[in-house]
């Protein structure tokens, strides 16, 4: 006796269960930061969209969500870059290459680089920001003749703080992007320039309002004022995407912790656009 | 190696250390899993370099000083068991009462013989890696913090709330019978067990927030007509008020 | 003639901190001392200007190993001083507490502070890897006993539930009848606890002296819950509000503790062995057969005896819990409302706990709130006993050629038969006491 | 329109028929209030239209649950998710419970459905008992629209006919096919006649009447009321008294947020990853990571909890958030009351 006719009922299966994934290789990337690879133990391709984030599971220990940070253009394996604060994390860093840990996802809304394609791209990331960015980033250097100028300003706190430095070198000579980085506090040996991220709007051409896309990932204290940049060379608050970071126990819209407002980030997000969330009241508070 | 945990007791009624022998159906595993030395309640031999050492019971005496300083020593990380060791519990009841008074009114001209200093948590005296607050403490969070420490995580109490756990038990609240329950502003992690047994949850874990405090010192005055003072006696029941004086 | 000093800091795999001195110098008994080294906790002073009805949740915090008994005297003491009569059902339900706190008390005191002694090894610990069935058995049944508290009262350290005037929380009917199922299971656990004691020497060692205990007037039952205090020295029994004119509190030169004494000895032995000697004839015949088995007689004078006599009341709470649960199965059982207080004033209350008969004595004021209290613990009640023992084991170990390791073993096992629960003796030094 | 007319004996009849097959849940009286509670007899079950202190969500979305089990098995693991689909019967449910669970299966169905939930909920019969005037002072079903249930039972009994000595007669509605066999297969009860139609409608008219109105305006323009409502002080006044107990949260029939943790054997390489009821007015709901709390103030939690009863739910799924219960105003030791707050948007703006 059924009573509720729901297809789904028949499958003896749990969106809550991971399926596990194998460390391909773990490198450090700060004191804080380790940069995983990983291949789905079938083998299959993980299929994200740029901004997307998968649930990172150690049994026993418990649940976190990470964003991508490789590009499906590059679908042999995935890579994740993990922060260490807490209980998941702590112990994600203490693993090694070899060792399975249990995956989610690809889950919640990425940026929707149809949209994107034709035009230009501003990427403005900020400490821990440029890990999700960086699948985006990945996917137009892959995808480079499909989109305009490509403009990406880097912000961190210090020289041993940014994250990707290899990246950093290369972006820095590839002529496909136009690349800016800047440290808040800059030691004896960086030869680079400091100040806030918003310095580097400076450095920057004339953006054309309606051919451009911008994209605002990092902390909340750092996202007011870059949009504020951005609105200012009147780039509509329809053509500005941005990441939000909320707790997340189920990340397929069920737990609550994510919700803003209507909203649960990770379903409706992690990725909006500004104009979306200027009404949502806590977004960014 | 095994880790090497030890149980101390200072000031106390030793039913937290008790409370680990009455884990009857783990404690052969935890047996396996760990080296336990120094057990005052269940062994002779001693030992020093520690892993883990769990102290029950309040400092209230210059022995109790000394003694938890030198467990300090020994131990790599020491956990507080029980709302004596956490925030010096029910012999804290003394602490509100005079001194001369409380000790001549129980040892007469005996008193010389036992010097006294006003009971307090041990982390007054030594850094405590963790709490596990309760009178007695809870069994089954000693051994969820077992359990992460051999594992290797991070473990952390509760921040909620005593009625979060009683409603998950589907009490009837106390307060629909008129009793003033202590639940509201006192930290979870006992399972309610308290009004789950029918009884007014009395604050043995200690407070959830100094904001619930707030709140209860409004809400019990205006919607129950019941003096702060009376709700901060029952709260020092257990230390879990103690005029923030201590340590 | 033998010099020996002895001095055993902390005395292991007793309840608390005691020390003991012996100092022999040719022969002679210079110094000896059961020191209790327990920082003082003033129970007695925290329960002034609290109200009534905290008593017994105080004083259940002064041991955590007699936690029910504590709180069994307590209520008693303050249905006494109040003028409330609780009802059968609590009666029964306090019964049957008190049994589960015996067994659980009793079983691990002999399984992990008594046999190590008999088996040789240092504690508990050796003894899960070298005879692994004594220790899960044991661990099944104390978990038995513990399940019957928190079945009645949340737990057994610190029951929740049991109240002045009654229980806030009854047990269900499916949780009784499974803790009878297991109650019947145990009694092979007993069976073998006994054959593992049989199978023990025990130290020859006779000193004769009082012994005090609770005893049903009735002849009716086993005097735990309730009785007149009875003594094997007198044929007289006294009311328990009368308890001063027998429990005589005196100070020591030697000690900084008091002592104890009755008008007719200068130390007297309570607990086990002293339930034992007074009330055995109504023991269940299950217990009788075990004492036969062990060879326990109503007159032992001998100390060690009384892990003996622990061992037959356990088998005897058994029995007689099965048949509290069916008698409250047969009545059924509600929910009852705590019976409220007729007055107020002072009133004393007695229980017969794991490690003897245990007195509270309050005084509370009109308001409802504790304006004096006294309370006598067994321990307390033991130590000069124990010190009296120590001093005659010490004088007949002297004749031997044991090694001085040898004789502290064996003193301290002396200390160990009598459980002491040192926490609680602390507050044997009252002088409140007129 | 009636599907049948059954006798409250009999249905109890059929009732006890199905506890062979179904574990049967229904109010039971303790403590002189209700719960809803597994029974062993029907006789225990007390089908009045009684308060229910907690609505029978526990049954559906147990407080604590197992998502699956896991066991490392060298460098590797395994993961059998616990699903439970054991039969039950929920018996005498209200229509704002009925409500309730109609929000939380489209909550748990939506998107990625959520099998644990479902597999419970598809195993659950339920037959709802309908109220003829409110069960309790305080509740504002008929304000929230909630009084009446149109979906989400499998039948539900009017009480058309009562004497007061227990003998009722019920107007019986079929929500599902399963109901309907239910019944029909039984042939428990009788067609209803024109006369029971016109009970029936004289039962719905009089119950129009027998709900007192608490909230002074359309729920349907609350939504609006709220949005213009977000800046209020009221919130930071009112939750000057908010414990952060989360009584609230955890009474509510319509509350489905959880935490997930994971529980180790002592073995410590097996375990269970396990969810348990949350609430967002618990002060840790929406921290995160450098201890940066979106709602670390009682005021916005308690905002938050308002508006998606209010609002947000409704926007999102189509049907309300509140039903209208009370049991959150109950529940609250500090009196805060959702239907005061309502009430004094209402006079603010
Ligand atoms: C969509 C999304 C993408 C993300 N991407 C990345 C990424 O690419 N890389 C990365 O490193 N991080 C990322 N994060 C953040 C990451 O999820 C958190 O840092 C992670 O959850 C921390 O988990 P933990 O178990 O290690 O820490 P926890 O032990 O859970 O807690 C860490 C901190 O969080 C707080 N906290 C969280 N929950 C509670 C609670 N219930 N009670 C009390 N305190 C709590 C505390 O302040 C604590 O210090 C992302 C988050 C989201 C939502
Ligand atoms: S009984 Fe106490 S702990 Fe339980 S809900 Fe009521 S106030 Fe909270
Ligand atoms: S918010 Fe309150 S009234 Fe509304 S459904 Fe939840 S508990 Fe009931
Ligand atoms: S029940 Fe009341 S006090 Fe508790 S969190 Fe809810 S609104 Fe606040």
């Amino acid at each position: 006796m059924t009573t509720l006719e729901n297809p789904q009922l028949n499958q003896p299966s749990s969106i809550y269960v991971p399926e596990p994934a194998e460390i391909i290789k773990m490198a450090k990337l700060t004191e804080m930061e380790m940069h995983y690879e990983l291949r789905l133990a079938d083998g299959r391709p993980l299929g994200q969209d740029p901004g997307q984030f998968v649930q990172v599971s150690l049994l026993g220990v418990g649940e976190c969500p990470i964003s991508l940070c490789s590009s499906p253009t590059r679908p042999e394996t995935f890579e994740l870059c993990i922060r260490r604060v807490g209980k998941v994390t702590e112990c994600l860093h203490r693993l090694s290459e070899g060792d399975t840990i249990g995956i989610r996802g690809p889950l919640g809304h990425g940026f929707d680089v149809n949209e994107m394609h034709g035009k230009d791209i501003l990427i403005v990331a900020g400490g821990l920001g440029i890990a999700p960015a960086r699948s985006l980033i990945q996917y137009i250097l892959d995808e480079r003749e499909r989109f305009g100028r490509f403009f990406l300003l880097y912000g961190g706190r210090t020289p041993q703080e940014l994250l990707f430095k290899d990246d950093v070198v290369r972006w820095r000579e590839n002529p496909d992007v136009d690349f800016h980085v800047t440290v808040d506090q800059p030691d004896s040996g960086w030869r680079g320039k400091s100040g806030v991220v918003t310095t580097l709007f400076r450095e920057l051409p004339k953006l054309d309002p309606n051919e451009t896309l911008a994209v605002i990932i990092g902390p909340p204290i750092m996202f007011k004022f870059v949009v504020l940049e951005i609105l200012s060379r009147r780039i509509p608050q329809t053509s500005i995407y941005c990441s939000l970071e909320r707790q997340m126990k189920c990340g397929v819209g069920k737990c609550g912790h994510c919700q803003v407002n209507n909203i649960y980030v990770c379903q409706e997000g992690p990725v909006f656009k500004y104009a979306q969330l200027k009404a949502l009241r806590e977004s960014v508070e | 190696m095994k880790p090497k945990i030890a149980v101390f007791s200072l000031t106390s009624c030793e039913g937290c250390s008790l409370a680990i022998l009455e884990l009857e159906n783990q404690l052969l595993d935890i047996l396996g899993a760990v080296e336990i030395v120094n057990f005052r309640e269940a062994m002779t031999e001693r030992d020093c370099d520690i892993d883990i050492g769990f102290v029950d019971g309040a400092v209230s005496t210059p022995t109790d000083v000394e003694e938890i300083k030198e467990m300090r020593e020994h131990c790599k990380a020491l956990v507080a068991i029980g709302a004596c060791a956490c925030q010096g519990g029910i012999n804290s009841l003394k602490n509100h009462q005079n001194e001369d008074d409380y000790r001549s009114y129980v040892y007469g001209d005996g008193a010389k013989h036992f010097p006294t200093i006003k009971a307090q948590p041990i982390s007054a005296f030594v850094e405590v890696e963790y709490e596990l607050p309760g009178c007695p403490m809870v069994k089954e969070e000693f051994l969820a913090l077992v359990k992460a420490v051999l594992s290797g995580q991070q473990w952390a109490l509760p921040q909620t709330s005593v009625c979060v756990e009683c409603k998950k038990q589907g009490n009837l609240c106390l307060y629909e019978k008129g009793i003033i329950c202590l639940g509201p502003v006192t930290l979870a992690g006992c399972g309610a067990i308290c009004p789950t047994f029918g009884s007014k949850c009395e604050g043995c874990r200690g407070l959830a927030s100094d904001e619930a405090l707030q709140a209860a010192s409004i809400n019990l005055r205006e919607q129950y007509d019941i003096p702060l003072e009376n709700i901060l006696a029952d709260l020092r029941f257990y230390g879990a008020y103690q005029e923030k004086s201590l340590p | 003639m033998k010099t020996i000093d002895i001095d055993v800091k902390h005395v292991t795999r007793v309840e608390g901190h005691g020390n003991i001195v012996v100092n022999v110098k040719k022969g002679e008994i210079t110094r000896l001392e059961l020191q209790i080294v327990e920082s003082p906790r003033f129970f007695e002073s925290f329960l002034r200007g609290r109200h009534y009805r905290e008593a017994p949740h105080i004083t259940c915090r002064i041991c955590g190993i007699c936690s029910v008994g504590h709180t069994t005297a307590s209520v008693k003491a303050m249905e006494n001083a109040m003028g409330i009569t609780p009802s059968e059902q609590t009666l029964l339900l306090r019964k049957l507490m008190l049994h589960a706190e015996q067994m659980q008390s009793h079983w691990l005191h002999v399984f992990f502070l008594a046999v190590p002694d008999f088996l040789g090894v240092g504690s508990v610990i050796p003894l899960a890897n070298t005879h692994p069935e004594v220790v899960k058995r044991a661990l099944r049944m104390k978990r038995l006993a513990n399940d019957i508290c928190c079945a009645i009262a949340g737990r057994h350290i610190h029951p929740i539930a049991m109240h002045v005037g009654g229980f806030t929380h009854i047990p269900k009917v499916e949780e009784l009848v499974d803790l009878k199922r297991r109650l019947e299971e145990c009694r092979a656990d007993l069976g073998e606890m006994a054959n593992l004691m049989a199978s023990f020497e025990k130290p020859d060692f006779n000193r004769d002296t009082e012994y005090i205990a609770l005893s049903d007037p009735n002849k009716k039952e086993y005097a735990f819950y309730d009785g007149k205090i009875a003594s094997t020295k007198t044929d007289k029994t006294l009311d328990v509000d009368d308890y001063l004119t027998w429990i005589i509190e005196h100070v020591e030169p030697h000690s900084t503790s008091k002592h104890v004494k009755t008008p007719r000895s200068a130390s007297f032995m309570v607990g086990a062995l002293a339930r034992y000697n007074l009330n055995h004839e109504l023991l269940h015949p299950a217990a009788k057969d075990v004492a036969v088995k062990l060879g326990l007689n109503g007159g032992s004078t001998n100390s060690f005896d009384n892990n003996t006599a622990q061992i037959v009341e356990t088998v005897h709470c058994v029995e007689d819990s099965i048949e509290v649960i069916d008698e409250l199965l047969t009545r059924g059982m509600k929910l009852e409302p705590l019976v409220e207080p007729t007055r107020f004033g002072r009133g004393a209350g007695t229980a017969e706990v794991p490690r003897g008969i245990l007195f509270h004595d309050y005084t509370v004021g009109e308001d409802g709130y504790i304006t004096d209290s006294n309370l006598i613990i067994p321990t307390t009640q033991n130590m000069a006993n124990i010190e009296a023992d120590l001093r005659a084991l010490v004088k007949q170990l002297l004749e031997t050629d044991l090694s001085k390791e040898e004789i502290t073993l064996k003193l301290e096992m002396l200390v160990r038969a009598y459980d002491p629960c040192i926490s609680c003796s602390v507050h044997f030094l009252n002088v409140k006491f007129e | 329109m009636l599907d049948r007319i059954v006798e409250k004996n009999e249905l109890l009849e059929l009732v006890d028929e199905l506890s062979r097959e179904r574990t049967i849940i229904g109010p039971v009286p303790r403590e002189e209030h209700y719960f809803y509670e597994a029974v062993k007899n029907v006789r225990e079950l007390d089908l009045g239209f009684n308060y229910c202190v907690y609505s029978p969500k526990a049954f559906l979305f147990p407080p604590t649950e197992t998502l699956f089990r896991f066991e490392a098995q060298d460098g590797s693991f395994g993961a059998t998710p616990v699903l439970e689909d054991r039969p039950q019967a929920f018996v005498g449910v209200h229509p704002c419970d009925i409500n309730a669970i109609r929000l939380l299966d489209r909550a748990f169905s939506r998107d990625h459905a959520d099998e644990h939930y479902l597999s419970r909920r598809g195993a659950t019969f339920i037959i709802g008992i309908d109220c003829p005037k409110a069960c309790i002072e305080g509740v504002f079903c008929v304000d929230m629209k909630s009084n009446n249930a149109e979906e989400g039972f499998d039948i539900m009994c009017y009480p058309l006919e009562d004497d007061g000595k227990g003998q009722v007669v019920y107007g019986v509605m079929f929500g599902t096919k399963a109901g309907r066999e239910w019944i029909l297969y039984h042939q428990a009860g009788r067609a209803p006649s024109v006369k029971d139609e016109r009970d029936f409608k004289q039962y719905q008219r009089q119950k129009e009447q027998a709900f007192p109105r608490s909230i002074p305006y359309d729920v349907d323009t609350l939504p609006d009321l709220l949005e213009r409502s977000y800046d209020s002080l009221l919130w930071e006044a009112t939750a000057r008294r908010c414990y952060s107990c989360g009584s609230c949260n955890l009474s509510c029939p319509t509350c489905y947020c959880f935490d997930v943790y994971d529980e180790l054997d002592m073995t410590l390489t097996s375990g269970e990853r396990k969810r348990e009821w949350d609430g967002c007015q618990l002060p840790g709901f929406a921290l995160v990571a450098g201890d940066h709390n979106f709602r670390g103030k009682a005021a916005s939690r308690l905002r938050h909890r308002i508006y998606r009863k209010g609002k947000w739910v409704r926007e999102r799924e189509g049907i309300s958030g509140c039903v209208g219960c009370a049991r959150c105003d109950r529940a609250c030791t500090a009196k805060i009351s959702s239907i005061e707050i309502y009430n004094q948007l209402a006079e603010e703006v």
